[in-house]
């Protein structure tokens, strides 16, 4: 066998002992959680300078970005870790938003009592959903929960007693008496200024990227991933896919509607077309993806472009959405992994080169994938 | 090669067992034993059904008729995990391993979910993959990403372990250490069962063969006994013996 | 009861366009595993197309569908070799968001070149139809009949011919498939060009009796994978049919006793549903079996 | 027949296979040898034109191939079995087998008697017609896919690693066959299991880190000590 | 942020910027492009005068044009981008939804709003906000009056938007008001932006012996219906209540003879009914913007000199003095500008509770000529 050269930073074998008993999964992203926890909260401290004095549209912008960041980080756990293509999402962040909506402007409900219906229903129901449509795969699983977020949108038409319909709800309460939205009273804060709204949503970003940076290092990521690459190899192994994905599945909903509860507020007003498969179920999707699948900045770089650019390119007006539409295609095609997955490979390029002009004989010959070229086609749709 | 049976009570058993595939019956009527501590073969021509008992066995397929039963008892709803929650773990006979994980994480994610917390540099040292343990199992030759399944499936610390042909494109010298592994785990308490085509290397590595043929159990013993039995070189060994 | 009787011959009608779509689609999906979100605009292009070579150029109606066809599938045919190749070669995913994102660029290019309003064209014959307490125009008769004939002459050349054969095995394995002498390069381009020349037989064919607008697409392309995935991969072509005009059927029928915006709903639950009883379509695959985790 | 001249492949920047010149005449069985990833396979799939070369030439019939694509190789007579028992799995055993004769034959009792010879040679292949060829088992399906290789008439014959998973018997009929087939067609064959060049092989190359090291006739390269240690083992 | 100084409305060149939102893209930027063509030309035609008077001084005009794409969530985000640029006075949006998603924009906000299309309840609850479009009930009294001179018509039925909210909400209302008339109201259908597929609903009122069919829908829906009735061999009275110019109606009905008959009961929206009416003001419009003008033309100028008058009367240039004039004009100040005439409210005054008393009319489709007053 040829000698082994370290391309990557991999296990360390002679450590376990010492550090605690999950430590091997460390191996990857090899930031420990003090440096990640003062990365998110350098992120907070810059977010909260800018939006001191950003204008409010600036800032709107930021916040739409913070919401389908939240989103599709949320989605991430799904699509990146578990490997499943899930596109409820839609059904989620419009259960979320509705219940908000009401619970503040109709029902008059204080926002956490809201916030807390939502969280309670989300998870009742993804935990029934969960029951059935892991039944399906792939391609099928993709429209199971396709449809899921369909029905939604169509609900939200046509339940117009209680959703408004097309007219919309406001958190104003009955729009025909004229009204100003009302705050998000959380209990400890309740937010009404557009910063506070953006504050508040920067810093569950970051609470939320930072716990699932441990929660994928520990058994239950490890085992998520585990799932992702084989699910046979996982089960025959002793993990309990089935529940290992209804729990990804839960936390991941649970986590969309809490976040539409406050897309909600701050919107202060939606309507069902907010909630359209496009809007709502793909474009998470496709966030995650083009920023890059089962990554943590993946997902927030990609809701940077596909929430961000529409609202940066609306004044070209023909040209924003052909534009918008174009850079997808081409992020798509061009960058296979995901945004990061590019910038990692350039690195990865670049330290190959360096290594190379080092040494002045070829490496030796390194067996590589034998196992990608194997793969017939069309035995694996995600 | 201690081939006598020490009269061991059976860990996993079938009785009876048959599968049927739309009117195609692949399995019929197959009752077997796998006595605690022992290597048992299992060989067969082609589409004998071998690969389809181990997939009873290990839970991936249901069977339509019969039983599996773990330490006498019937199992209900057998599935892979559960399987493997057991005690009943397996390899693949398409190589499987966890491509993104290095090969020491491999390793440890099969440890995950055992009671027994092995060493995993331990597991690695026997099937000769340590000094590969920080590459990602993705970029491994076939013949390690072969041994590297056996590992995982080790790595579960199972009381049965199903081996769907390990020696499958595995050079002389791998298959040797192959055989060093079986005989190593069958001394810690291990129950094997062993599909393999390579003759020379299963019949020097087991206790004692079960032939299928055609769905149906035809011949079960000793290495020497099965390899003198004429219906079993008819059916597949023919002249090649060894 | 004349009202059931006409409201499932409209259903019918409306199966027709589904049914045009969805065959294209089912084509490129189990020929080439390609989940094409774009397919909805190559009916749209169909029917633009269509309003172009009518009203603009003045062609006579069944020479317009000609060209409407040929210039779509070799639209179809370019994007497989520029777009699809490359998006194949990475991920489905890929091909999902990409194939979306090009939807989007496709529809921006259809109202730079022909604006926001929506279009009409001349149906080619006018008139009614009676079939005993049932009316239906004589175009809408006239579409029903092409579809299914289209469809019949379509499922002969997949399940009859040595190209459908050919076909099939691109979708199964494209390397073996080269190895047995099959020039992959061509017939998935063929196969591309073929799938969309049927949504674009579907747009041009319906062109004079919907509004021609950018958008039209997305809904056909939904239901189109409804189809698709309710007759499972390993269904057969007279199954896409048979649902394709079914769903219609079932919408039109809850349009009609239920409520007009109730359809939406129907259909999308009933693909819940269905899925969840039937997790991989209709129609098991054989291939697989029920692997138990 | 099959002339080989300095052919150099790799994946990405790293070389596999460097400067490796053989031919295979008419009526030869040839026979490679080697350890696990030394790119045996990579070998055959850059021939058969699913892998690109880095450099050097390939030549079939004296008419060079280098940049024929894969589809035009197989009408021009040469054919590989690929590794890993492939078969088009929702296609029926006859379906897939129609298809490999779909080059020459017309017509279906055209091709149905094309398909008779393959059905005879594997009889199991005959009981399981019209099953599909994804439920096979492992071994049914590596007869499968011999034998649609054979329905192309092939000039140049590649296998690659025909014996895996097969049951000895049918590897002992299978060293015939091939021994057989030879009479018209050239075989080039990568084997592990020793059996089936034993009994057919007219040449042997053995290849190592990216070259040929040993050329030579079966018995003199079978019976070398390193050799058989080697592959054999146990 | 470009444009004027915070909190002034006079920026230092003189020049008085005003905004308007609309849709420039998606599914309808055609009324976007035709309200803006429709404003543009009416600035140009004032700053070619020299400008508008504000406050006895004359005010060089620029437009700000914000794109809301049609939708709640582009109008939240561009009446931000607007007050951040400090616009005090906007036009606009057009959309129902969008101007209810922005309600709360609106009622924070120190600008000047007026209305040129939306017809939903609330925003005008506003002190700040006004409406110059008219109100449901000029689309719905039309139908009544109609019926009550026709009294052959005994079953109607009725097919609704969704997104029309202020259509959905005075449906009951509606319905009421035609059975009050000892009319019977048989079927009532809703429909959602998008649907082109109309078979079903119009199979059902075929089969009911329905004598009226009203289409509280877009014209691009009505347009379907009225084509999917033929098509089903249907004989049933169609009133339309969206406006479509003529000129459109020969883009969307290739055989326009399908429209002959059709009613519409809406407000003279667009220039056409004026035109055939013989209104010189309207000609000329239709002469210079042609298809431009778009299904609005008449509404949208006549917001547009409804402000200008209020300009005019406005003691200073500032948001207050502007609300004020708005309240105190009166129907005679603004009937020799606008082409449509407003009736006044409460002692003269256009508007009540900002909001404008809006006649609309029963016009009815004739083959060769296009709307005209039906009797
Ligand atoms: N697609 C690929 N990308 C990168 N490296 C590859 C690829 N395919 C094969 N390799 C590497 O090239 C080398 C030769 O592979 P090849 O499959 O040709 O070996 P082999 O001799 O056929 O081995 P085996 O006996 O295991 O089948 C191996 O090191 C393998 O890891
Ligand atoms: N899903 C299925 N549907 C129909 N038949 C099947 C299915 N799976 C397996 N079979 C058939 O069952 C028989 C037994 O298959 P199995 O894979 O168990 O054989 P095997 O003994 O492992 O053979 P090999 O040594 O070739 O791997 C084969 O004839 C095969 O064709
Ligand atoms: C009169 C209306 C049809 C105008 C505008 N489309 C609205 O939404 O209210
Ligand atoms: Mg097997
Ligand atoms: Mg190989």
């Amino acid at each position: 066998m040829s000698t082994p050269t370290l391309e990557r930073p991999a296990a360390q074998p002679d450590a376990t002992a010492a550090s605690g008993r999950w430590s091997w999964l460390r191996t990857e992203q090899g930031l420990t959680l003090p440096i990640r926890l003062l990365i998110a909260a350098v992120v907070v401290g810059i977010g909260w300078t800018i939006s001191g004095n950003a204008t409010s549209s600036d800032l709107f912008m930021l916040t739409t970005i913070v919401v389908w960041a939240l989103v599709a980080t949320s989605l991430n756990i799904m699509v990146g870790f578990v490997g499943q293509l899930n596109l409820a999402t839609g059904f989620f962040f419009a259960l979320g938003a509705y219940i908000g909506v009401l619970g503040t402007g109709k029902w008059e409900w204080p926002g956490w009592l809201s916030m807390l219906a939502a969280i309670a229903l989300s998870a009742a129901l993804a935990a029934i959903l969960g029951l059935v449509i892991f039944r399906t795969k792939a391609l099928y699983f993709a429209l199971i929960t396709s449809g899921i977020s369909l029905v939604a949108y169509e609900l939200s038409f046509a339940w117009s007693d209680l959703t408004g319909g097309a007219a919309g709800i406001s958190t104003a309460g009955p729009l025909s008496e004229g009204g100003i939205a009302r705050p998000f009273d959380l209990g400890i804060v309740s937010l009404e200024e557009p910063e506070a709204y953006f504050r508040f949503g920067l810093v569950a970003l970051c609470v939320l990227v930072v716990a699932l940076t441990v929660v994928v290092r520990r058994r239950e990521g490890a085992s998520w991933r585990a799932v992702r690459e084989d699910d046979a190899l996982a089960a025959s192994i002793g993990i309990n896919v089935a529940r290992r994905k209804r729990v990804a599945f839960i936390v991941c909903s649970t986590l969309t509607g809490a976040i539409g509860v406050f897309y909600g507020h701050w919107a202060g007003f939606i309507t069902p077309e907010a909630f359209t498969f496009g809007d709502a179920a793909f474009a998470p999707l496709a966030m995650v993806v083009i920023g890059g699948a089962g990554t943590f900045a993946g997902p927030i770089l990609g809701a940077v472009i596909v929430a961000g650019f529409p609202e940066l390119f609306r004044d070209l007006r023909d040209y924003s959405h052909l534009l918008y539409g174009g850079i997808l295609l081409l992020a798509m095609m061009l960058a296979p992994g995901g945004l990061v997955g590019l910038a990692k490979d350039g690195v990865r390029r670049l330290a190959r080169r360096r290594g190379q002009e080092g040494s002045s004989t070829p490496a030796p010959e390194e067996p590589t994938d034998p196992g990608a070229r194997r793969a017939p086609a069309g035995e694996d749709l995600p | 090669m201690t081939s006598t049976t020490t009269v061991a009570a059976p860990v996993l058993s079938t009785h009876g067992v048959g599968v049927r595939f739309q009117g195609l019956k692949a399995l019929t009527d197959v009752t077997i034993e796998l006595p605690a501590g022992t290597v048992t073969g299992l060989i067969g021509p082609n589409g004998a059904g071998k690969t389809t008992l181990v997939n009873v066995l290990s839970g991936m397929i249901a069977n339509t008729e019969g039983e599996v039963r773990l330490h006498g008892k019937a199992v209900a709803r057998w599935g892979l995990g559960r399987a493997a929650r057991a005690g009943v773990s397996r390899s693949f006979q398409a190589s499987r391993v966890f491509t993104e994980f290095s090969v020491w994480e491999n390793v440890r994610l099969g440890q995950m979910n055992s009671s027994r917390d092995g060493d995993p540099a331990e597991i690695l040292r026997t099937v000769d993959l340590l000094h590969r343990a920080r590459h990602l199992a993705g970029d491994l030759s076939f013949g390690e990403l072969r041994r590297l399944g056996v590992a995982i499936a080790l790595s579960t610390s199972p009381e049965v372990l199903l081996l769907d042909e390990p020696g499958a494109g595995l050079t002389g010298g791998d298959l040797t250490q192959l055989q060093t592994t079986i005989h190593a785990i069958r001394e810690q308490g291990t129950t094997v069962l062993l599909v393999d085509h390579n003759m020379r290397f299963l019949m020097n590595t087991v206790d004692r063969v079960i032939v299928l043929e055609g769905g149906c159990l035809i011949a079960q013993g000793s290495p020497a006994e099965v390899q003198q039995d004429p219906a079993v070189i008819a059916a597949y060994l023919g002249s090649e013996k060894s | 009861m004349d009202l059931f009787l006409q409201q499932c011959v409209n259903g019918l009608v409306l199966g027709g366009a589904y049914v045009l779509v969805a065959l294209g689609l089912y084509l490129i999906f189990s020929a080439m595993h390609i989940p094409n979100f774009a397919h909805g605009e190559m009916f749209a292009l169909g029917a633009f197309l269509q309003y172009m070579f009518v009203a603009t150029i003045g062609l006579p109606f069944f020479v317009a569908m000609v060209c409407s066809v040929l210039v779509v599938g070799a639209i179809g045919a370019l994007l497989e070799r520029t777009v699809f190749r490359r998006l194949q070669k990475i991920s489905t995913v890929a091909i999902l968001v990409g194939s979306l994102a090009l939807a989007i660029v496709i529809q921006e290019l259809l109202m730079l070149i022909w604006g926001k309003d929506a279009l009409a064209v001349r149906a080619p014959f006018e008139g009614q139809v009676e079939l005993g307490p049932v009316v239906i125009s004589a175009y809408r008769f006239f579409i029903i009949c092409a579809v299914v004939v289209v469809s019949v002459v379509l499922g002969i050349v997949v399940h009859r011919t040595v190209y459908g054969r050919r076909l099939r095995a691109l979708a199964q394995n494209r390397e073996v498939a080269s190895l047995t002498g099959i020039n992959t390069s061509l017939i998935g381009s063929l196969t591309f060009a073929v799938g969309s020349a049927l949504a674009g037989l579907a747009g041009a064919l319906l062109a004079p009796t919907t509004a021609i607008q950018p958008h039209m697409g997305f809904q056909p392309t939904l239901i189109a994978f409804v189809v698709l995935v309710v007759v499972g991969a390993g269904g057969r072509m007279g199954a896409v049919i048979a649902v394709g005009f079914l769903i219609a059927v079932i919408e039109t029928l809850a349009a009609g006793y239920i409520s007009n915006t109730s359809r939406g709903i129907v259909v999308f639950a009933g693909l819940v549903v269905f899925l969840a009883v039937r997790p991989e379509g209709a129609v098991q695959q054989a291939s697989s079996t029920k692997v138990r985790l | 027949m099959l002339d080989v001249q300095n052919l150099t492949v790799g994946y990405g920047q790293r070389a596999i296979l460097s400067d490796i010149s053989f031919t295979v005449e008419p009526g030869e069985v040839v026979a490679i040898l080697g350890a696990n990833g030394v790119g045996k396979s990579t070998l055959l799939r850059t021939l058969a034109g699913l892998q690109p070369g880095l450099a050097g030439t390939v030549a079939l019939d004296g008419r060079t191939i280098t940049r024929t694509a894969a589809h035009k190789r197989v009408a021009l007579g040469l054919c590989l079995v690929p590794e890993g028992q492939q078969s088009f799995p929702a296609m029926s055993v006859q379906e897939n087998l129609w298809l490999g004769a779909s080059l020459h034959a017309r017509g279906r009792s055209e091709t149905e008697r094309a398909v008779e010879p393959v059905l005879d040679l594997f009889p199991k292949l005959a009981e399981r017609r019209s099953q599909l060829a994804g439920t096979l088992s492992g071994g049914e399906r590596q007869m499968l896919a011999i034998g649609r290789a054979l329905l192309a008439r092939p000039t140049v014959l590649m296998l690659d690693e025909p014996s895996h998973g097969l049951a000895p018997i049918i590897v002992e009929q299978l060293g015939e066959r091939i021994a057989e087939i030879a009479r018209e067609t050239s075989v080039l064959v990568v084997e592990q299991n020793l059996a089936v060049p034993a009994r057919a092989a007219t040449r042997v190359l053995v290849l190592d880190e990216g070259r040929i090291t040993r050329e030579g006739r079966p018995e003199e390269i079978l019976h070398n000590e390193d050799v058989i240690h080697a592959y054999l083992g146990v | 942020a470009c444009g004027a100084d915070e909190g002034e409305v006079v920026a230092d060149d003189g020049s008085v910027t005003i905004a308007t939102i609309a849709p420039m893209s998606g599914p309808s930027a055609v009324y976007g492009e035709s309200q803006v063509a429709m404003i543009e030309h009416l600035f140009d035609e004032a700053n070619a005068d020299g400008g508008v008077e504000i406050a006895g001084e004359k005010h060089k005009l620029k437009l700000k044009v914000y794109n809301d794409e049609g939708t709640p969530q582009g109008a939240q985000a561009v009446a931000r981008d607007a007050m951040d640029e400090g616009r005090k006075f906007v036009i606009g949006p057009f959309n129902s939804g969008s101007t209810s998603a922005i309600q709360s924009e609106m009622a924070k906000s120190d600008a000047f709003w007026l209305l040129n299309s939306a017809i939903v309840d609330g925003p005008t609850k506003n002190p700040n906000v006004f409406r110059t479009a008219a109100r449901i009930q000029a689309y719905n009294q039309p139908t009544i009056d109609y019926l009550k001179a026709h009294p052959e018509i005994k079953r109607v039925a009725t097919i609704t938007d969704q997104t029309h909210t202020a259509m959905m909400s005075s449906q009951d209302q509606f319905v009421k008001d035609i059975e009050a008339l000892g009319r019977e109201v048989v079927i009532e259908q809703s429909m959602k932006l998008g649907d082109t597929e109309f078979r079903a609903p119009v199979s059902e009122v075929i089969k009911s012996d329905v004598d009226l069919y009203v289409l509280r829908v877009n014209p691009t829906e009505a347009g379907l219906i009225t084509k999917q009735m033929d098509e089903l061999g249907g004989t049933v009275q169609l009133q339309w209540s969206a406006t479509i110019t003529n000129a459109d109606t020969k883009v969307m009905f290739p055989d326009t003879s399908l429209m002959d008959g059709v009613l519409r009961a809406a407000p003279a929206t667009s220039l056409d009914t004026l035109i055939v009416q013989g209104n010189e003001r309207a000609k000329a419009l239709d002469a210079e913007l042609g298809a431009k003008s778009g299904g609005y033309g008449a509404f949208n100028h006549d917001a547009v000199q409804i402000l200008f008058k209020a300009f005019a009367k406005a003691e200073d240039p500032s948001v207050e003095a502007v609300i004020k004039a708005m309240t105190e004009l009166t129907a005679e100040d603004v009937a020799d500008v606008t082409l449509n005439t407003y009736a006044g409210q409460d002692g003269g005054l256009v508007f009540k509770d900002r909001e404008v008393d809006f006649k609309g009319e029963m016009a009815v489709y004739k083959d060769g000529t296009g709307w005209i007053l039906a009797d």
